[in-house]
């Protein structure tokens, strides 16, 4: 029988050596894998290099990996928001390197890493400091840059349900970044919501096939999902309404 | 001192353009505001780069889902007859040319329709791209909402842009609070000026030779 | 109001000019766009090129076609069947062109063509005949050959289910090659069993979201369909069991 | 005489090697008959190139479904944890290298790795590969199931293929009806000799120099 669950997060995360390039799926908090991160902090793997559309937030998940010196490198879209000031600081006094890629072009590159795709071109940022030094080419009249396949070590995923194959549907605009990433990684490692019994997943609707996966852990439902029904009463964070206010930080 | 509209009434102007059936992409910011005027009686389908088609206003406070954010990670809602799908299938479909219609704000637009709105290009600063040159090419046409001027009254139209670029070539169209101009064979084309503004006042404004209106109007 | 729905496969295919690129879905009889193609046949357009997995089988549908003299060229996968005898006799005097690529290749081209891809490197086909004169690169101690989209004017794809603004279900393995089909032609035009009012699609459960296709039509359900359920009782190309033994040939 | 083992008994050898867990494609033909010979305590997911992982066998008659069908276009079933995806997503798991292993029918393959089993290259004949090119490419392992000679007594495991290539390098092993042989460093290397063929009568057969067994018998 194949039973791809691991008993907890800790379970999921073992065994990420140090030097790994680890893709972290999620655009925002949605889709962010927070307890695989939490997880891999536990861990202890050091001199990462990090897959993922941001570059933290806060003090928490990412910007906590960030501001124990574990990541030397980090490939993202967008680093910069009001709340990156842990990969701020460590990019201002050099200690960590950036490689800043157009956020289409690094959902490309990490689809053509798990299609097996050797390099392609793309319109997206020709012409512009983010393309320079690129090769370039013009095809059918309009100019390309060549970009290459991101390939990763390890992926943390993070989905709404999962079987023990490893299929997975996600939910909303959660899903971004999950199912290439899946398909992109020596070992993707994802966590869900609730593991459902193997064919109670429409086959239809499978939006990660279990071929991409190899590690499924439960992490427990979230506080605004009741029995997979959207019941509300959170703020965008996740966090109770009441309590949000409470903390005076309801943004 | 010339007439000014807006920003609420370029947003209004904006919406006038963009024809029943249309998808469009409202770039973050000052873009947003569109959407408040897109007529309710018609379907317009918005796309957000995060996997929506389809995408509707914003949710009441209480029924926030933190699973259901836009570009802007703002809480948005979904429409009868959305469509869901991962980062590499929503950017190609900008990249691919689906999209009708992405509008997005500047910090410069040259007359041959170069785009700067990504970085300031200040020393020191840490770039952050985001999805910005992927808009830029990502519709068959792409407008640009802005001022024509900066606070400190420099054009942001311009022969060429001195920012660092986001996209060459690109622009289709520029919304300004004095006038909208399309960029057509390397120059400025005045589509329509705002109250007192005049070819020649604008072109004062901006320091470059506008073309005229087209007969047509169109 | 937007509604891309017609009245009937004749107004599904109205406006095809001589001299178009057509992609036909399908894969065997699994998602061929069958009445299309008969409306097609109706319709008139000739010159044409044909982007399909196959190059017709036994008399009718494409091979109808084709013997029609309608087709110039045929770019396809597997174009010789045990009942190819049309495409087999038009190819052999000449009177028709053929490219053909490997499965995977014709797939990625297609898939290029919607998502705005340049070109890309594949490694399948490398060092046979038919990467041959093609430009190669090893990239990172693999070899890999240069591979160009396949834009099409039409597409003409079979689905299960679509609503009034395009959005689309599939069945089964007759999904194949209409997701990607729909998103490589300037016209895409789907034949559906049924339209289904605007939301009764689950959005997480869309496959191709309404935004690539142009024109809908419904063609009715199949015999081994009832509301949606498999019933059965046919042989693989969708004839009664009774009926296709009567004749002989249920193969 | 030296022995040759059926097809069948062929198909049961190779079903042995293909551990619980895997993701294989069986190619159309002979190959399709491991699947007859998997262990039915084990779960071993089934690809098919035209878009579903975890086919199940071949329907009873009354239960064929037209629209579920392997890439041979034979009818079969899905089982529980099955998954439907379109061609460009099929293809691309393959190419990405996402299967652990894929069995191919030959015509010939040479003990460098090349596979030759799309065409013979006879004059007048209609080129058709189908997914064939992407399957000598798209696993972990690429195992040839073939006899070792032609029906006229000519090899099929050959220095240097004389049929057009499938793909270049691509074979990882090669079961025939005589003995396994895997290909390491440019050479056919005995892994198993069926009955009373040796490494000498294998050499003689195909006429090329066989490195022995690994000690380790692995």
């Amino acid at each position: 029988m194949i039973d791809k669950t691991v008993p907890d997060a800790a379970a999921a995360v073992a065994g990420i050596a140090d030097g790994s390039t680890v893709m972290i799926g999620g655009f925002g908090r949605a889709g962010q894998p927070v307890e695989l991160i939490d997880a891999l902090i536990d861990q202890g793997a050091s001199g990462l290099t990090i897959v993922s559309n941001n570059a933290g937030n806060g003090d928490i998940g990412l910007a906590r990996l960030l501001a124990l010196g574990r990541v030397r490198r980090v490939v993202c879209s967008f680093p910069r928001q009001h709340d990156s000031w842990v990969f701020d600081a460590l990019y201002r006094s050099g200690e960590i390197e950036l490689e800043v890629v157009p956020q289409g072009n690094l959902a490309e590159r990490i689809r053509a890493a798990g299609a097996g795709i050797g390099a392609f071109f793309t319109p997206t940022g020709v012409g512009t400091e983010l393309a320079a030094g690129k090769e370039t080419r013009t095809i059918d009249g309009r100019e390309y840059a060549l970009e290459y396949p991101i390939h990763a070590d390890v992926a943390l995923v993070s989905a709404l349900k999962g079987d023990r194959w490893g299929n997975l549907v996600y939910r909303e605009t959660a899903r971004n970044f999950g199912p290439i990433m899946a398909t992109a990684a020596a070992t993707t490692v994802v966590q869900v919501d609730q593991i459902v019994p193997l064919g109670s997943l429409d086959p239809e609707s499978v939006v990660t096939p279990g071929i991409f996966v190899d590690r499924v852990v439960a992490v427990g439902a979230r506080a605004w999902l009741h029995d997979g029904a959207f019941v509300g009463g959170v703020d965008i964070e996740g966090r109770p309404l009441a309590e949000a206010s409470a903390e005076g930080d309801g943004s | 001192m010339t007439t000014r509209i807006t920003r609420l009434e370029l947003a209004a102007r904006i919406a006038v353009d963009i024809p029943e059936g249309s998808y469009v992409n409202l770039g973050i910011g000052a873009p947003t505001l569109v959407a408040d005027y897109l007529p309710d009686d018609q379907e317009i389908i918005l796309h957000t780069e995060n996997g929506l088609l389809g995408m509707g206003p914003t949710p009441v406070t209480g029924s926030v889902d933190p699973d259901l954010i836009n570009a802007g990670k703002q809480p948005v809602t979904a429409l009868a007859g959305a469509a869901y799908f991962h980062h590499a299938d929503s950017f190609g479909m900008m990249r691919g040319g689906h999209l009708d219609v992405c509008v997005l704000g500047a910090f410069q637009v040259s007359q041959s329709g170069d785009l700067a709105n990504w970085s300031t290009g200040a020393p020191g600063a840490i770039p952050a791209v985001g999805g910005a040159m992927d808009l830029a090419i990502g519709a068959k046409s792409v407008y640009v909402m802005t001022d024509l001027l900066t606070k400190a009254g420099e054009p942001k139209l311009v022969a060429e842009c001195t920012y660092p670029l986001t996209g060459v070539g690109c622009v289709t169209r520029v919304y300004t609070d004095h006038a909208v101009f399309d960029v057509v064979d390397g120059r400025f084309r005045l589509r329509e000026a705002f109250g007192d503004n005049t070819p020649a006042s604008l072109a004062e404004l901006i320091g470059l030779d506008i073309a005229g209106p087209h007969p047509s109007g169109m």
